[in-house]
């Protein structure tokens, strides 16, 4: 009986609460917040909240135009493929010392999980074989490359940091890190973990393709890039998991920095996050994107790989010499 | 008085390294190699020197005393040594003829199709 | 009879087996199916003894001592030539003989263009004997002529295609500077012999740590690791292997990648753990890790900026190399597991990309990037194949790229940790860049060769046959398994390894006869390593099956949402318009964006960086025969200060 | 299963995709100047994009010059259904000054169904936003109807009044809601 | 990488927005913006001035014989109009004004056209001057005319003293009249005249006109090479 019940429960974790339809309600939630937040910044009165649900919806009915020179099923599941495995990094993440799956929710995993979606959106430009497409993933992995070394010096520094507090010598799996945050207060506080908050929150844009980083899909160079023969459901779901993209790394950072402020009670925690997710998005996220202009691929690859490397490894040293 | 020997087998590698290093011609680096390899057949041999030892071969009736006997074992490495010795030069000039053909030089700098 | 089926015997049949099987190819080798069959059945029969000596070596613990000619040791002198397979060794003899039987499945069908294949079978049959030997021999002195062998065997393999472009230059350049690796090897042993007077490996493992103090045995120590390396393909070596796979046929390659480098590893780990033991020091492990990370890290950005999809996959398997190195160097007990059972991972998906760049071969006759695209449409099955290897190479969650390479970095970080210097972290970060750098070159393949358009003069490419498929499959079957069930493979396969790796002192025992060990050794009694295994970071299946169902869940929510009818209006008179590409309102002419054009901004930031490292890959035989030598003065210079 | 939403939305994210048939750039200007803060077109959900695989609403602006006429209806094919066609400016509708020309090959509307057609040599930003906010309904009602052909009430097009000599007098206030 | 306008983009993001609501808020659009043209067919004398200047050939006139005169009818194609106001200008009766409506959006064709027709009584055939003419419209439509044909009178008349004197008397009515001496019958003023009153044989070297049609416009003495004809 209780494997029948805990199958539900799963089930339930999976579909609802840090599952699918929480990251479905909340990545569109928050994607147009962050609509609104930069037409405002930009003296516009900006779209509804809900428009990238319109958007969504709207995508869903139109029809579907598979090139005859694609390759039709890459086409077709690549970005189903990429939507499942962010919400699977959504499953991981704690909110608030509750993970869903706790097993090995480990942040080398979420590393690595956080490579599908931009893989899954790399191969289904390359099925459709259009040469906007092939120069738009040719961009993207640049910027992959770019973002995987400072996010890979942060959860070093973050790991070494937790691991000297606990004395295990280092620790890499969310849990603990959630665990320690909630006795003695969020890691943003320590000396050394304010560099690597910083080089994250600079990491986010780049890793969704966010407005200054969006090399890859500029619409006025290479016409959508990557999603250049996309139109319709596929491109419904591409444009979710986007969105998607961005909850899941807001609340990645708000589950590293932002430890320790969780009551217990699941829904109530579950809307604190939400809510530290829409005030990262509004003070870094949006700022940025409505204060700068498109950076070209090998500057935004020499800007990572210097100056965000360059926080995050500040912060990895620091946290070694166990501030 | 096995130093000397010692000496001339490293000798020999040292040269035959040297030759493969400088020289710019295919068959020079194959006798290159082979002198690398006999200089270290010297060396095994000069090994298994057991000062006033007779041949290792067991003949009827004339061990009465315990005459000593120089170390078998390193010659018989010498001899597979100088086996694959030969067989490396075989080789090596079969593909430095094949390479003489197709490419119509012996100069490594020209037969540098392969690289970067 | 029945003693003859005893598993004591099977290290000798399954290399006599391929020996034999050699012979018998040169003597029947006319008759195309007897031919093939003989291969099969060789290199099965080898792969069947390696999996019944699983449950002895590898659950039971049992270490196999087998004389040869049955003349055990006498008077504590090891007169015969032994052969010895404990944990380690049959670890790597699995490795290869699964290697060795899935090429030459793929082979069978792979050679069907070319002319003397007896010739092929014969040398294929050699070099996996040759490995065998080398990997199961307990003698220092047959390890040698295994060495030789295979050496031998794979430089004629290599330009047995010698109308193919570089293959002549590649395997003569491979010949020089293997036989100066093999000189050096056989200068080591002599001098280990006149120190010890034997050639047992396990009585030399314990005689000599104790007279490390001596300057011969010192250089002896240098002239063996560089001999071995020079056969690892290891940094200094490495543009070797790169040739020689950009010529080889692609079952060789995948023998050369898969095989022959980790030969060179297990003759690595063989000399350090065992016969020298000198891991215990710290500027030692120094030297492993950092001669990992520079292979590791220069050939991935090397390979980044190759023309040919085969040349590229040579670059790769020797930074995977680096990546099993610096996991050996570590030495620590997760690290060495960590590190044979990426060897083992390695050598299945990099077999399974070479078989797939042999497909692309065998179908289109050229493996250049700039020239090839869009072949998923033809041949689906090797694309799906292929798309597997990269995926696991790159370390994507599933596949079991990712669990080695996730047990690497543990070890890695917690070797940082424990060691308090912050040079391993340095490491870690050298690791994890050099994935993604992986991932990326693999993104460029995937996307210059099946993906993109297709070019008009391969409209007629087929599927490769069924053989070759079948070939790849079982690859692609493997690499799934390790990936899902780490754990599995932990059990049975790398912890009992590691275990064998930490206690030289076992294996000394099991072939010398019971406390001989501790007697030679004791004042250099280093302790075995308390070797804990705990399932640090491993990946449980249970979330890869998560994704699974939620793939589904997340299809059926999308394809629910709203039945769009179909409606053709706007007929404007351009009826294959709809479905053409968009070219901004152009006819969509053929235009290809792959190979060389891929990564502008990657390759602008670090133009200097590989213009340079284009320039010292001369191609020239006596720059690499400069950099053996110096690379063996350095290992000299260094073992002499050091030790 | 959410039949009813996708109607909705499709009225309410229309996403525009501009195809400067030759124009004089006048046209063009006033199109990117609907996006801009004083006129917004994005408060209600306006989006100009790059490829007409992602477009609703094509907006096209210049007579359609003989060099451009294939581009231009090989575009619009490419634009997936439900679509809507939107000429700017009077180019596209008649050829305005340049209408003899030899390089001219007249109004668009004889080679596809434009659905909205926004007169004036520039029209006003305003003008455009009615257009463009007509051209979405037009777009849900396709959606909707499932035929493609499907077309609104034009609310600003002038009173037919009986006799003729009466002079048109002023239009009926305009009730676009949007 | 500086992020020059984060100070701006923070400082905006608490002020109102700078939109005007366009559809909830209507906009009038400045004063003399030139929209969509409101034509009064009562005023129009049906000269056809405004097809000739108009550049994107917007305007078409056409003529439909009704009993007792004509109508005359004139529509504004607002699809090929550049609303540069020129038609305004040169109808002297400003019958066309361009009002500042701008909401010209048409989905059906006819949406874009502006008509108009007016009735314009025919005189008899007789030679006799006009000075029995009917009713104000046309009345009103001559002292205009006449006020339009006294300029190039004045600026021919002096032309016409300095040659010797003139043996044609130029007619009351204002209509053109031929000088058989100075016309060297180059048939140039029949081709521009826009109601073909006027016909020139060239062989026969005869030029005569049709009062009826001739509006009186003066555009044949203007296109006459040599000044032959004088009104």
């Amino acid at each position: 009986m209780s494997v029948i019940l805990n199958a539900l429960v799963d089930l339930g974790y999976i579909l609802i609460f840090p599952g699918f339809l929480f990251c479905f309600l909340c990545g569109m939630l928050l994607c147009g917040i962050e609509r609104k937040i930069v037409a405002r910044m930009q003296k516009r009165v900006g779209p509804p909240i809900l428009q990238p649900l319109y958007d969504f919806f709207k995508l869903c009915g139109k029809e579907t135009i598979v090139p005859t020179v694609a390759n039709k099923t890459v086409y077709l599941a690549a970005p189903i493929v990429g939507l499942a495995a962010l919400v699977v990094i959504q499953l991981f993440i704690p909110v608030f010392n509750f993970t869903a799956f706790a097993g090995n929710a480990d942040i080398i995993v979420v590393l690595y999980l956080l490579l599908i979606p931009a893989l899954a959106e790399i191969f289904g430009a390359a099925a459709t074989g259009s040469p906007f497409a092939g120069v738009g993933l040719s961009r993207e992995m640049v910027t992959i490359i770019s973002c995987e070394l400072p996010l890979v010096l942060v959860f070093l520094a973050v790991g070494k940091a937790v691991g000297n507090a606990i004395g295990s010598g280092v620790v890499f799996s969310l849990q603990t890190i959630a665990a320690y945050q909630a006795e003695n207060g969020c890691l943003l506080f320590k000396a050394s973990m304010i560099p690597a908050a910083i080089a994250f929150l600079l990491t986010i844009p780049g890793e969704t393709g966010m407005h200054p980083f969006d090399a890859a899909e500029a619409e006025t160079e290479i016409c959508e890039g990557m999603l250049a023969e996309y139109s319709g459901k596929p491109l419904a779901v591409y444009k979710l998991s986007h969105a998607v993209k961005l909850l899941t790394l807001t609340s990645l950072f708000v589950a590293l920095f932002l430890g320790g402020l969780g009551t217990g009670i699941l829904l109530v925690d579950g809307l604190i996050t939400f809510f530290f997710c829409v005030v990262v998005i509004i003070c870094v996220v949006a700022l940025i994107d409505a204060s700068t202009a498109r950076l070209k691929i090998e500057q935004l690859f020499k800007y990572y790989w210097t100056v965000v490397s360059g926080l995050a490894a500040i912060s990895l040293i620091l946290a070694w010499f166990g501030l | 008085m096995m130093t000397f020997n010692y000496i001339a087998s490293f000798f020999l590698i040292v040269l035959g390294f040297y030759t493969i290093i400088t020289k710019f011609n295919l068959v020079k680096a194959v006798i290159g190699l082979s002198i690398a390899d006999y200089g270290v057949n010297l060396l095994i041999i000069s090994i298994g020197y057991v000062p006033g030892g007779t041949a290792p071969i067991f003949t009827e009736g004339e061990i009465s005393q315990l005459s000593y006997f120089v170390d078998p074992i390193p010659q018989a490495l010498t001899l597979t040594s100088i086996v694959i010795g030969a067989c490396v030069t075989a080789m090596s000039m079969s593909l430095v003829m094949k390479l003489h053909e197709s490419y119509g030089t012996l100069d490594t700098r020209e037969i540098r199709r392969l690289h970067g | 009879m029945s003693n003859l089926l005893n598993y004591i015997h099977f290290p000798i049949y399954s290399v006599m087996v391929l020996f034999l099987g050699a012979f018998l190819i040169v003597v029947l080798g006319k008759n195309k199916f007897l031919r093939h069959l003989i291969a099969v059945l060789a290199a099965g029969i080898s792969l069947a003894c390696m999996i019944a000596l699983i449950k002895p070596v590898m659950l039971n613990g049992e270490v196999i001592a087998y004389w040869m000619g049955n003349r055990v040791p006498a008077g504590g002198y090891a007169i015969g030539i032994a052969m010895e397979v404990d944990a380690l060794s049959l670890f790597f003899g699995l490795l290869i003989s699964t290697a060795v039987f899935v090429s030459c499945v793929y082979s069978v069908q792979y050679m069907s263009h070319d002319e003397n294949i007896p010739q092929y079978f014969t040398l294929f049959l050699m070099l996996a004997g040759g490995v065998m030997g080398l990997v199961l021999s307990g003698d220092i002195f047959n390890m040698f002529i295994m060495v030789e062998i295979l050496t031998f065997a794979a430089v004629a393999l290599t330009a047995f295609r010698n109308k193919v472009y570089g293959a002549l230059e590649a395997a003569f350049k491979y010949l020089v500077v293997g036989c100066m690796g093999s000189t050096c090897i056989l200068a080591g042993v002599i001098m280990l012999y006149a120190n010890a007077h034997t050639l047992n490996f396990a009585q030399l493992s314990g005689i000599i740590p104790g007279m490390m103090s001596n300057n011969s045995v010192k250089i002896a120590f240098a002239l063996l690791f560089v001999g071995f390396s020079t056969k690892a393909f290891i940094v200094p070596f490495h543009p070797l292997a790169a040739d020689a796979h950009g010529a080889a046929p692609a079952s060789i390659s995948v023998l050369i990648s898969g095989v022959l480098t980790k030969s060179g590893i297990y003759g690595i780990i063989r000399l350090t753990y065992f016969l020298f033991q000198t891991m215990g020091l710290g500027s030692f492990q120094f030297l492993l890790v950092f001669i990992g990370c520079v292979s590791m890290f220069l050939c991935v950005t090397m390979a980044l900026a190759q023309h040919d999809f085969k040349r590229l996959l040579a670059f790769h398997s020797i930074s995977q190399i680096g990546y099993v190195l610096t996991a050996v160097g570590l030495y620590t007990a997760i690290g060495f597991s960590a590190g044979i059972y990426h060897a083992l991972n390695h050598t299945l998906f990099k077999g399974l990309l070479f078989l797939a760049a042999g497909a692309v071969l065998h179908e289109t006759g050229t493996t250049n990037l700039d020239e090839l695209g869009g072949l998923s449409k033809k041949m689906p099955h090797t694309t799906v194949l292929f798309l597997i290897g990269a995926f696991s190479i790159s370390g994507i969650p599933p596949f079991n790229g990712f669990a080695s390479k996730w047990m690497i970095y543990q070890a890695c970080y917690e070797k940082a940790v424990e060691s308090g210097n912050i040079g391993y972290v340095l490491v870690t970060v050298i690791c994890l860049v050099t994935s993604v750098l992986t991932l990326a070159s693999f993104v460029k393949v995937s996307q210059s060769v099946f993906f993109g358009r297709l070019p008009e003069k391969y409209e007629n490419v087929k599927e490769v046959p069924w053989g070759m498929r079948l070939a790849m499959g079982m690859f692609a079957v493997l690499c799934v398994i390790t990936g899902l069930f780490p754990n599995l493979v932990g059990k049975f396969l790398t912890h009992p390894a590691a275990t064998a790796a930490f206690n030289a002192n076992g294996y000394i025992d099991a072939m010398m006869g019971e406390g001989y060990a501790s007697s030679a050794l004791g004042p250099f009694m280093n302790s075995a390593q308390n070797v804990v295994f705990y399932e640090a970071g491993v990946w449980s299946p249970v979330s890869w099956l998560l994704i699974l169902c939620i793939v589904l869940l997340a299809v059926t929510i999308v394809a629910v949402t709203g039945k769009y009818e179909k409606v053709n209006a706007l007929a404007t008179g351009e009826p294959d318009a709809k479905h053409a590409l968009f070219f901004s309102g152009e006819e969509a002419v053929y235009s290809q964006v792959g190979g060389s054009d891929l990564f502008w901004g990657f390759k602008h930031n670090w133009r200097h960086y590989f213009s340079f490292m284009h320039d010292l890959h001369s191609g020239i035989l006596n720059d690499y025969a400069l950099w053996a030598v110096v690379a063996l003065s350095l290992a000299m210079l260094f073992m002499l200060i050091v030790l | 299963m959410f039949k009813k939403t996708i109607i909705e939305s499709t009225g309410k994210s229309p996403w525009l995709f501009h195809i400067n048939a030759g124009s004089c750039n006048g046209c063009d200007i006033e199109i990117v100047s609907v996006l801009t803060p004083r006129y917004d077109a994005e408060r209600v959900g306006f989006k100009l994009v790059g490829s007409p695989r992602h477009a609703d609403i094509a907006v096209v602006s210049g007579p359609v010059t003989k060099q451009s006429l294939p581009r231009v209806l090989r575009t619009l094919e490419q634009i997936p259904e439900p679509r809507c066609i939107v000429t700017c400016g009077s180019c596209p509708q008649s050829g305005n000054v340049f209408r003899d020309s030899y390089s001219v090959c007249g109004p668009l509307s004889k080679y596809v169904h434009v659905d909205v057609d926004i007169a004036g040599c520039t029209p006003k930003p305003e003008a455009i936003m009615d257009g463009l906010l007509l051209a979405a309904q037009i777009l849900a009602e396709k959606k909707k109807t499932g035929n493609q052909e499907a077309t609104l009430p034009n609310p600003y097009a002038p009173e037919k009044t009986a006799e003729e000599a009466k002079p048109a007098e002023e239009k009926t206030e305009e009730k676009g809601e949007a | 990488m500086d992020f020059p306008f984060v100070k701006q983009a923070i400082s905006q993001l608490f002020s109102k927005p700078s939109c005007d609501m366009y559809p909830f808020v209507p906009i009038e659009a400045a004063p003399n913006y030139r929209g969509r043209i409101a034509y009064d067919p009562n005023k129009c004398i049906g000269c056809g001035m405004c097809v000739r200047v108009c550049a994107g050939k917007a305007i078409t006139l056409t003529r439909t014989p009704a009993e007792g005169g004509e109508n005359i009818t004139l529509t504004f194609d607002l699809g090929s109009c550049t609303f540069c106001n020129t038609c305004a200008d040169f109808c002297n009766d400003n019958a066309i004004t361009l009002t500042t409506d701008y909401h010209m959006i048409a989905t059906k064709e006819e949406d874009l056209i502006v008509t108009g027709t007016h009735f314009k009584e025919k005189k008899k055939p007789a030679p006799k001057p006009a000075a029995a003419k009917p009713a104000a419209p046309a009345a009103a439509a001559t002292p205009v005319k006449a006020a339009a044909s006294d300029a190039p009178k004045a600026e021919a008349a002096p032309a016409a003293e300095a040659a010797p004197a003139p043996a044609v008397q130029p007619r009351d009515d204002g209509k053109p009249v031929n000088d058989p001496s100075k016309c060297i019958y180059c048939t140039l003023c029949a081709k521009k005249c826009p109601q073909e009153a006027i016909t020139v044989d060239r062989k026969a070297k005869t030029w005569e006109l049709n009062a009826d049609d001739c509006v009186g416009c003066g555009t044949c003495q203007t296109a006459c090479p040599k000044d032959a004809i004088i009104m």
